[in-house]
């Protein structure tokens, strides 16, 4: 398998189709894996996939550094081709700017190559082969039992995970729709989030990092792995999820390129109930 | 004596001067009699100026240490704070900490010519030295300066612009860019360097201050290089984000160098030993 | 002791709730003086920030109201405000805040009374829950000058 | 004569310490992480891990301090909280040594020039007991960067694991000495010196010849490594924030609540990052440091060549978080032996 990515990745150079390919190398810490951006065809050999490629590569799409490198081919497992997929339906990244090279572990664990390589072939892929895992039953399971405690138990609960945030904003920062050149976190006029890592400045800066990725998160998981002080960040973002689900009958981000994304739009018909 | 090195001393607001559209002078006074007695300073130091509710920012003292019992400090709006400190309004009370780093060595510039060269809102630190050496006139020899803006709109001290413009004893060309004059403009149309290059003020053994927008200064410094003037001549300040003043926030730095306590005020020949991070 | 009297932050729309708010004065209506108006064009200018603003700032209660889904002055920035709330007002109650803190309405400049009825109804809400202590706690230790 | 505790008796020295109003500070595991934290007995204190999640730089020099603070009614400005505080008495037991090495390079940054004493008073109320490492894991370098797994450096007592859970105990202070002295009857003589702990040395990484990289930085601040070097950067400040000797912050202005009809405000001491865009950012738009190779740059530089020049320490004492924590495995490891080698090349053609 891996061959067959390094073949690809050293034609999409050699011929020209991209100028750059971001992929995943081995990290030297053993066992890991890192992101890697090469743009000679013989550093194609360098590129890898297994099991702990975990970063979501859609992140450098709409980095500054890496568009000045021109097109790119990005090594994609599925959620890195649902956020691509986010970024163009947002208009962040030109479809014709980025090519797949399309990447998937089979329930068994066998990491494969995928054959479809356009938008429309690895959309058809993504609908009929990958369920959205931020809405699986099992990972549902967490935000129902803590849908069940009172209020007070949620306050306590998340008031203690919060309080080890740090601010360092890494689960913004390895999100790749959290794409924004200047964020919300980091305006101060007016300063609608205190920058201070205290109870009151965390909260706030969750729920705004949640709220923000509400109908358009992937479900990757890159924010809760990243966060150095272990906040369960997912748990936020799959309740979110099954919200939108419930709420609106749509179906998840990140499998469609095009049409209207979900807080840009409105329907007559959407919940009213909460309403005096 | 506070052993708090962050705690600002108050002062009241006592004038409000509107330089441009965007800019304005403040004139400032300590709340408390004895800073008010004791305080001192040297031209081109800064200090920390706090609109309290908003935050700090980082300004020159822009009147010169000739003038005891006040201070002033001017102000473009483009962040919070500064935003606040171009609303304050006389009898407001402020927060100021400093004054804090180098300073022009204008005891050194005596019985030498002195050149100064300003852009935009660069002539706030740069005004602060030229009041000092007019006070002490007699001690210098010729006295230059030609500042430039954008726009005709965008000089500041106009009023001391025509009171220097008066002197028999200063020189004063002022001009705007291309395209930022008026109908009534009197003044030259063109860039500061081309100005300076037109007038070629001998280097000699005189002194040159530059203070502007980075492009300016690269410019500025340049031409001077050209006409003679010897990095060591040379006098620029710089402005890096800065938020403590006191060489510890770690933001301020170029190289191993603190601008808040190596700087703001540079030769033009550290400025040449310096990577390009300002 | 005395009874608490809760402090409410209400969003509202220029043109339909704030108007609506106008006449239950101009029509001489008592209702509980509670809420202290904000007024913005529109609920879609109403930011879920301001929300958490107001509790930071101490509010105990927060109202959000404006034109009924439909009637609009902008056509449909109610409907967007309306989908925003329907998920927003979830992560709230997910992350510990009780519902009944925030409550959202429509309002219309001819619902004088309703908007006193509303008032009456939100600020009794916020007596029965007593202070947002959980958030005002927050504020102690944000300002607490003890070592953490 | 040497002297060592057992494990009984540094259980005892809790009690006593605490019982003498201090405050003990210890790794805990209460969750999926280990964290220091305040402990009122020694079994809740876990030194079984290679190292916790967050330095102990928090007890120094929080991620977040109120500086001053103050009420306003309209002009009207009253200072209200305008000194440091009382600190709380501490001692962190189990700290490690390459964090307790941290402190006296964070020492020199506070008392330079002028004191920051929200920094020096929490110092001087500390007692810093280390414990020294009988275990690495894949991201520990402190051997590479000059220090050890029973490195002294700051630390006012050092216990190094001996034999039948016993911790040869090295005061390395005379606050050290002094808390020895005053549980003297908790030490007892021991025969065999301090042990370097030798299984864990084989596993560490060899020196680095860190002269040789501060002399390529020197050189090399325009160069096209920096560029390749931060490529993968998300620009997240993680690093930072979790490093021992990072100490850049920002000052800030919070609101405060009402009270008795004036506006509290609070003025703020944060952690900040030189990753950050925002950091070095002009009001007027102007960046110095505008793209990830600058900033990635300046974390290096600062770390290798500035602060030795200015200071005469490095920023780094090979703790490992940056490259244990980065979401994108960056390894600053990688990067020093890349600058030395290609420093051993600049040197060849001389």
């Amino acid at each position: 398998m891996i061959d067959q990515l390094r073949r690809r990745a050293r034609e999409l150079l050699t011929t020209g189709e991209a100028a750059c390919i971001i992929g995943y190398a081995n990290a030297s810490v053993p066992g890991k894996a890192a992101p890697i951006v090469i743009t000679r065809a013989e550093d194609a050999d360098r590129l890898v996939f297994h099991a702990a490629c975990c970063n979501n590569l859609a992140v450098y799409l709409t980095r500054p550094e890496i568009r000045k490198l021109g097109t790119v081919a990005m090594v994609a497992k599925p959620a890195d081709v649902r956020a691509a997929f986010v970024l163009m339906q947002e208009n962040q990244v030109r479809p014709d700017d980025v090519k797949f090279i399309a990447v998937d572990v089979t329930p068994a664990g066998e990491c494969t190559l995928l054959a479809q390589r356009t938008r429309e072939e690895l959309l058809d892929y993504l609908v009929k082969n990958v369920p959205p895992a931020e809405l699986a039953d099992d990972a549902l399971k967490d935000v129902a039992a803590l849908e069940e405690q009172t209020d007070g138990e949620r306050w306590a609960y998340w008031q203690q995970q919060f309080s080890r945030c740090i601010r360092c904003y890494a689960c913004r920062q390895v999100c790749p729709l959290c794409y924004c050149s200047r964020c919300v976190a980091d305006k101060n006029r007016p300063q609608w989030i205190e920058t201070s890592a205290h109870g009151r400045g965390n909260l706030a800066w969750n729920i705004t990092r949640a709220f923000h990725l509400a109908g358009r998160c992937v479900g990757c998981g890159e924010c809760e792995r990243a966060c150095p002080a272990g906040i369960p960040l997912m748990k936020l973002n799959r309740k979110l999820a099954k919200d939108v689900r419930d709420s609106f009958g749509v179906h998840a981000a990140g499998y469609a390129f095009s049409g209207e994304q979900l807080f840009a739009g409105y329907s007559p018909s959407d919940p009213n109930d909460f309403f005096e | 004596m506070t052993s708090n090195i962050y705690k600002p001393s108050l002062m009241t607001v006592t004038a409000v001067t509107a330089e441009s559209a965007d800019v304005k002078t403040l004139r400032l006074e300590f709340c408390d009699a004895r800073e008010r007695d004791t305080f001192s300073f040297r031209a081109g130091q800064f200090g920390e100026f706090s609109f309290f509710g908003e935050g700090e920012c980082t300004l020159c003292i822009a009147s010169p240490p000739t003038r005891r019992g006040y201070i002033e400090c001017t102000v473009r709006k483009s962040g919070r704070v500064t935003a606040a400190l171009t609303n304050a309004e006389p009898g407001d009370v402020i927060g100021f900490r400093g004054p804090y780093g180098s300073a022009f060595p204008v005891d050194a510039w005596q019985a030498r010519d002195v050149l100064f060269i300003a852009g935009g809102i660069g002539l706030a630190p740069v005004r602060c030295a030229i009041w000092n050496i007019l006070d002490l006139r007699d001690r210098y020899e010729s006295v230059t300066i030609i500042y430039g803006a954008r726009t005709v709109g965008d000089l500041i001290y106009r009023r001391e612009l025509e009171q220097w413009a008066e002197r028999s004893d200063v020189r004063l060309v002022i001009t705007v860019d291309p395209g930022g004059e008026t109908p009534d403009w009197r003044g030259c149309v063109g860039l500061v360097p081309s100005l300076l290059k037109e007038l070629s003020p001998a280097g000699g053994n005189a002194a040159a201050v530059a203070c502007g927008p980075p492009i300016m200064i690269k410019f500025t410094l340049f031409a001077l290089h050209e006409l003679g003037f010897t990095p060591e001549q040379v006098y620029t300040t710089l402005e890096n984000r800065m938020k403590c003043g006191l060489g510890k926030c770690g933001r301020c730095n170029i190289g191993s160098l603190y601008v808040c306590k190596d700087g703001p005020v540079f030769t033009a020949a550290q400025l040449a030993a310096m990577h390009d991070e300002y | 002791m005395a009874e608490f009297e809760p402090r409410i932050a209400a969003f509202v729309c220029t043109w339909c709730t704030y108007a609506g708010a106008d006449l239950a004065g101009t029509s001489r209506l008592q209702y509980a003086s509670n809420v202290r108006v904000i007024k913005l064009p529109c609920t879609g200018r109403i930011d879920f920030h301001f929300i958490i603003k107001a509790f930071e700032r101490g509010a105990d209660a927060v109202l959000v109201s404006g034109c009924h889904p439909g009637d609009c002055h902008y056509t449909a920035g109610n409907y967007h405000a309306r989908r925003r709330w329907t998920i927003f007002r979830k992560l709230l109650e997910f992350t510990g805040i009780e519902s009944d803190r925030v409550t959202f309405a429509w309002v219309s400049a001819a619902e004088g009374a309703k908007w006193a009825n509303l008032v009456n109804e939100v600020t009794e809400k916020a007596r029965k829950l007593g202070p947002f202590t959980r958030y005002k706690r927050l504020n102690e230790i944000a300002e607490g000058e003890a070592e953490r | 004569m040497a002297i060592k505790i057992s494990k009984d008796n540094l259980a005892a020295l809790v009690d006593s310490l605490r019982r003498s109003g201090m405050r003990v500070v210890a790794p805990v595991s209460r969750t999926a992480f280990t964290e220091f934290a305040e402990i009122v007995a020694l079994d809740e204190a876990d030194f079984s891990q290679v190292n916790t999640r967050s330095s102990i730089k928090q007890f120094l020099f929080p991620a977040t301090e109120p500086i001053l603070s103050y009420s306003l009614e309209q002009s009207n400005v009253k200072l209200e909280c305008e000194e440091p505080p009382e600190p709380r008495k501490t001692v962190i037991i189990g700290s490690r040594p390459c964090d307790t090495a941290s402190l006296p390079i964070l020492d020199k940054l506070f008392s330079w020039d002028c004191e920051d004493r929200f920094y020096l008073n929490r110092r001087a109320a500390t007692v810093v007991i280390s414990i020294a490492c009988t275990d690495c894991d894949d991201c520990c370098f402190c051997t590479a960067i000059g220090l050890g797994p029973d490195s002294k450096q700051g630390s006012d007592l050092l216990l190094v694991p001996g034999e039948s859970g016993c911790y040869n105990a090295e005061p390395c202070t005379e606050r050290g000495a002094e808390l020895v002295k005053q549980h003297e009857k908790l030490f007892t003589q021991s025969a065999a010196p301090a042990s370097v702990c030798k299984a864990v040395l084989e596993k560490l990484p060899k020196p680095l010849n860190l002269d040789r990289i501060a002399n390529w930085l020197r050189g090399h601040f325009y160069d096209d490594f920096w560029q390749a070097a931060s490529l993968k950067c998300v620009g997240c400040g993680c690093c930072t924030f979790l490093c021992p000797t990072c100490h850049c912050f920002d000052i800030t202005d919070e609101h405060g609540r009402y009270r008795d009809g004036r506006r509290a405000g609070l003025r703020r001491k944060n952690w900040d990052s030189c990753q950050f865009a925002q950091f070095t950012l002009h009001a007027s738009g102007h960046n110095p440091r505008p793209d990830r190779a600058s900033r990635w740059r300046q974390r290096m530089m600062h770390k290798f060549l500035y602060y030795p020049e200015r200071f005469g320490s490095r920023l780094c004492t090979g703790c490992g978080r940056c490259v244990r924590s980065c979401p994108v495995q960056m390894d600053i490891r990688d990067q020093l032996k890349a600058i030395e080698s290609m420093q051993a090349d600049d040197e060849q053609h001389l």
